[in-house]
């Protein structure tokens, strides 16, 4: 194992307990987001590009997104009061 | 003819095609064009039952045959039983696009586009030879399943209901690929008929029972075994009736056929030598998921729930089946699918009609309110009779065979569970059925439960059973029942469950393109003696108990309050443990792998 | 339950879960000695079986590409699903609670809409090249989507207007429609022009040209439309069409 | 060392269940799910993974090259995309959830169903 590999596992490691451990959402989505970047080192680091590119695009860029909108989304709904009932 | 690959292609094109066109469709267009497709798919499964009678049916995508035995590509590797189940899958979602046809106007091609793609999912799960394939056939099934869940989005239990669903099938879908990701560290292959090969030249050690553990986890969270199960009935209770039909009459028992192929495929050569041990462990997991399905089920005011914790209860027998790992048994356990699939399915479109002429879903607010609708009321006791496995249903050939199965490995004791569940069932649906239709037991002082204010699901005219309902709802009851009287049924069926359980056979038929070798043929059978003598004492326990829950509480003194107490202590337990909370949900979950991976661990060591 | 008991009995079934993972996993080969043959013919076959230079794009799209098939039509599902289930909050927020929202592209900085519309056009190409070298380099369909899907997120953000006809999100949904399902036909090709389902039917062309690789090519462009349609309908929708139905929300 | 892949494979799967079971935000819960997701990639791509190999990209190496297992990469990226999906859908049922019961604690929406 390279020097490279293991420091990116323990970042991995660490990234992943940190974002359960982060308890505010938008918060999360950013601490989920550099997770998701780390994964794409990763598997950088494990001579898989194309899942790295991936991983980058859905966990650093597409997931933090869907969860800001959906986060911006119950905002409003909270704001406005806005329910069904 | 390249049948095989259609029957998924056809569902997908069309699904693809009925978006494409999106808003321009009215919903009676998007029907015309769900509805011949799933027609079609139906079509071709059956075709491929026909083809596969004597044999398998082995087909390569890509035109990828293997080479020097080895899989390149992925496979469909279709046996009686594959084949079987994809035409129950189809022949349900039909029914299903069938009801949609009187289902309220929702904007138009969505609805029909994830069933088509639920059919899809379904079908390719069943066809598959390859463990890979199968996990993301069956990710399309839950995916699609999720969002046909929650699709009465008006409705609070709806949203609950398929998050639960959601999340719990998500996690159980982690497992299967861990189970995979182990798989194929260790054998390098993703084809079943592979796996098995190259598994049976290693030993047993941890890493084969943790992955055969993770994917039957899996498997049985669809399945909902018990502690897997709470998430079935949140999801059955609030699914639209059309979507029901097909989770109650085929989904759950994907997840029991999956540990079936993974088993007799790919472990067995290597697991075989410990086959008692699985049979205990699958046979008690069995037997505990149908006690506790069918005194949850009688338990239930809510008409849907009563129906969701008998599916859950049903699911328990088949794994009793399955678990015998024998023709007999996983014989019985398939023909008994089909037939209660069939009468399941029957019993939700019942339902689905009660809600659209009475507006509820309480069995005691519905009190007496059928008497305005018998022919409804008749296709209930029909399905009730189906549940008490009463002669001449499918659902008595199959538990006949399965009991003959359980007898000659030394499991008489199951019969018993058999025998309860049966009658515990079906005595909740007549009670219900005498209630609602006759109006018997009207002065029960207990509460309605309060999921009761229900939004109609169909338009039209309440005063009308609209025929698009009742008929499918019919026809469904009449193939449970008809499915015991087609001669030479059981007969094939054995020779299917042969065939299914027969894993080497199947490694050489697809690695090595050879023609699987005939199997000793199967005498023709006929019911002993005392599976009619079961059945009777089924009846007679189920009227018992029907009675009991329609004037149970006219009773007095003291044997009786000391009863009802009992009852009490022993159900408050039961239900404070079904409480809908997602994290309580999960924490079982992992509970149940830890605790099938002990049994597993103690038995294949 | 209580939330100690939950976690009660999430630490007695989680103890018993790690072992059992753990367990498992000491089975495997040390990291780095893997040697699966399945694995290992694929990747010494693609080059001179399918005249492209990724293996991986190549078992993607032609080994298995019946995996990848399904996988799109999971991602379809999904795009279809959301839009059932955001399906009412639509009708009904288009009448209670417009006043409360302001109109989307005046909350914008001038900076911001600048920056997007620089950005955009190096976006798009970079997407288009990731989608037609999928054969040829990492990357590919799904990846080169997703980037086409953040190029075109720019163009709405930098407050490009739309005719009042026009409908972008319906846009969106036909071309995840007609992705999903174009991948399907390519598959049909096979058995109408070739032996078997999702069976190669086009001259492989030469080594490392952008031409080459069978229908490889053409099942990440399909992919690719698929994957930027999806995602967008998916922010679209829960964006309330906010950047989608640009000027006329 | 060379177990840490396998290790870093299993936790991530631990601590994610743990953040479901324990989490008081659905959008929480989510996003706890896509850690245990994490789990799976790691797990596959380090069986996958062979010392000294490269990608099995052949644009910039020769042929003869030990190369990584490009079946672990093509599930990976399935994998990817399923994580995705199921990450919309369920965020969709999230907002529905809120809008229906006004919150996001499953303790009040379990409350709130009696």
């Amino acid at each position: 194992m390279t020097a490279v590999q293991a420091a990116a596992l323990i970042a991995v490691a660490i990234g992943g307990t940190a974002v359960v451990a982060t308890k505010d959402p938008p918060r999360q989505a950013l601490v989920a987001g550099i997770f998701g970047f780390a994964l794409g080192i990763l598997f950088f680091a494990f001579q898989a590009p194309d899942v790295a590119l991936s991983e980058i695009v859905v966990g650093s860029v597409a997931l933090p997104a869907m969860i800001f909108v959906a986060i911006s989304k119950v905002r409003r709904q909270a704001e406005t009061g806005e329910t069904d009932d | 003819m390249e049948l095989a690959p259609l029957a998924v292609a056809v569902p997908l094109l069309a699904a693809g095609g009925l978006t494409a066109a999106g808003a321009r469709l009215n919903r009676d267009a998007a029907q015309a064009i769900a509805l011949p497709a799933a027609l079609v798919v139906c079509a071709i499964c059956v075709a491929l039952l026909v083809r596969t009678a004597d044999g398998l049916e082995i087909y390569w995508f890509g035109g990828w045959e293997p080479s020097h035995g080895m899989a390149i590509g992925v496979s469909f590797a279709i046996d009686t039983f594959g084949a079987g189940l994809a035409t129950l899958v189809s022949l349900l979602v039909v029914t299903g696009l069938v009801l949609m046809w009187r289902y309220r106007e929702t904007d138009p091609p969505h609805f029909q586009v994830l069933m088509l793609l639920f059919c899809a999912g379904m079908v390719g799960f069943c066809l598959s030879g390859d463990l890979f394939n199968m996990f993301v056939f069956f990710e399309l099934m839950s995916i699609a399943a999720f969002a046909l869940a929650g699709f009465k989005v008006e409705e609070s239990e709806a949203i609950e209901g398929s998050l639960n669903f959601a999340v719990t099938n998500t996690i159980g879908s982690f497992l299967i690929l861990t189970g995979i990701g182990l798989l194929y560290g260790r054998t390098g292959v993703l084809n079943l008929a592979q796996i098995g090969d190259s598994l049976s030249h290693g030993g047993t050690d941890g890493l084969v029972i943790a992955a055969f553990t993770l994917l039957a986890s899996g498997f049985l969270v669809k399945a909902a075994v018990v502690p897997f199960h709470f998430w079935l009935a949140d999801a059955y209770a609030v699914a639209p009736t059309p979507v029901c039909l097909v989770f109650a009459g085929a989904m759950s028992e994907l997840g029991i056929y999956a540990v079936g192929r993974i088993w007799f495929d790919a472990f067995a050569p290597a697991l075989g030598g410990h086959a008692d041990e699985l049979r205990t462990v699958l046979i008690l997991a069995g037997a505990f998921t149908a006690v506790v399905g069918a005194v949850m089920c009688f338990c239930q005011d809510h008409l849907r729930r009563l129906l969701a914790f008998a599916t859950i209860a049903y699911v328990g027998v088949f794994l009793i089946g399955l678990g015998l790992l024998s023709a007999e048994g996983v014989g019985g356990a398939a023909l008994y699918i089909v037939a209660d699939g069939l009468g399941k399915a029957s019993l939700f479109a019942t339902v689905g009609i009660l809600q659209h002429r009475r507006r509820g879903l309480s069995e005691l607010r519905l009190a007496g309110k059928g008497r305005g609708i018998p022919y409804t009321g008749i296709v209930v006791v029909v399905g009730a009779l189906s549940f008490a496995a009463l002669p001449p249903f499918g659902t008595f050939c199959g538990k006949a065979l399965l009991e003959d199965g359980l007898i000659k490995d030394g499991y008489g004791w199951a019969i018993a569970v058999l025998l309860v569940t049966s009658a515990v069932t079906s005595g909740a649906v007549l009670r219900f059925a005498a209630r609602v239709f006759l109006g018997w037991g009207a002065d029960d002082p207990r509460q309605p439960s309060s999921a009761d204010e229900t939004h109609s699901e169909e338009e039209g005219d309440p005063d009308r059973t609209p025929a698009v309902m009742f008929i499918p709802a019919a026809m469904l009851a009449a193939g449970s029942l008809a499915l015991g009287l087609i001669p030479g049924m059981v007969e094939a069926i054995e020779r299917g469950a042969q065939r299914f359980a027969a894993g080497t056979d199947y490694a050489q038929a697809v690695l090595h393109g050879t023609s699987v070798s005939s199997l000793p043929g199967v005498e023709p059978y006929t019911a002993p003696l005392h599976a009619y003598l079961y059945a009777a004492l089924t009846l007679a326990l189920a009227v018992v108990l029907a009675i009991a829950g329609l004037f149970g509480h006219r009773l007095r003194g003291a044997p009786a309050r000391w009863l009802a107490r009992l009852g009490d202590r022993l159900l408050t337990p039961l239900h404070a443990v079904h409480s809908g909370h997602i994290g309580d949900y999960v924490a079982w979950l992992v509970l149940g792998v830890a605790a099938f991976g002990g049994a597993f661990a103690i038995g294949f060591q | 339950m209580s939330r100690t008991l939950r976690t009660a009995v999430f630490a007695v079934g989680g103890v018993g879960f790690a072992v059992l993972l753990l367990w498992g996993f000491g089975g495997l080969p040390d990291f780095g000695d893997f040697t699966g043959h399945y694995g290992l013919y694929l990747a010494h076959h693609a080059v001179p079986q399918r005249v492209a230079t990724e293996a991986v794009g190549v078992t993607t799209f032609d080994y298995r590409g019946i995996d990848t098939l399904g996988e799109e039509f999971i991602l379809f599902a999904a795009a279809v699903g959301v839009l059932a289930l955001l399906r009412l909050q639509r009708g009904e927020e288009g009448a209670s609670a417009e006043p409360a929202r302001e109109s989307p592209s005046t909350g914008h900085s001038e900076t911001l809409r600048r920056t997007a519309s620089a950005l955009a056009a190096p976006c798009l190409v970079l997407g288009l090249y990731v989608v037609a070298h999928g054969h040829l380099t990492p990357g590919g369909g799904f990846q080169g989507g997703v980037v086409l899907m953040s190029a075109l997120l720019l163009v709405f953000l930098a407050g490009a207007r739309f005719r009042r006809r026009t409908k972008p999100l319906e846009a969106m949904e036909l071309g995840e429609a007609s992705g999903a399902a174009g991948f399907a036909l390519i598959g049909l090709g096979g058995i109408l022009f070739a032996d078997a389902y999702l069976e190669n039917f086009l001259p492989f062309g030469d080594f490392g040209q952008l031409v080459s690789g069978g229908v490889i090519p053409l099942d990440n462009l399909a992919v690719g439309v698929e994957v930027m349609g999806a995602t967008l309908v998916v922010l679209g929708e829960f964006l309330d069409q906010r950047f989608l139905s640009g000027g006329d929300a | 060392m060379s177990f840490l892949p396998y290790a870093v494979s299993a936790w991530l799967f631990l601590v994610g269940l743990a953040g479901v079971v324990r989490s008081r935000n659905l959008i929480h819960l989510v996003i706890c799910l896509t850690v245990i997701q994490a789990s799976t990639y790691v797990l596959l791509l380090a069986v996958g993974y062979k010392t000294g190999a490269t990608a099995p990209v052949y644009a910039d190496i020769t042929p003869g090259r030990s190369v990584t297992d490009p079946v672990v990469a093509t599930l990976t990226l399935t994998d990817v995309v399923v994580e995705a999906t199921v990450v919309a859908l369920l965020l969709a049922l999230v907002v529905r959830a809120h809008r229906r019961f006004g919150t996001l604690d499953p303790d009040e929406l379990h409350e709130m169903r009696g």
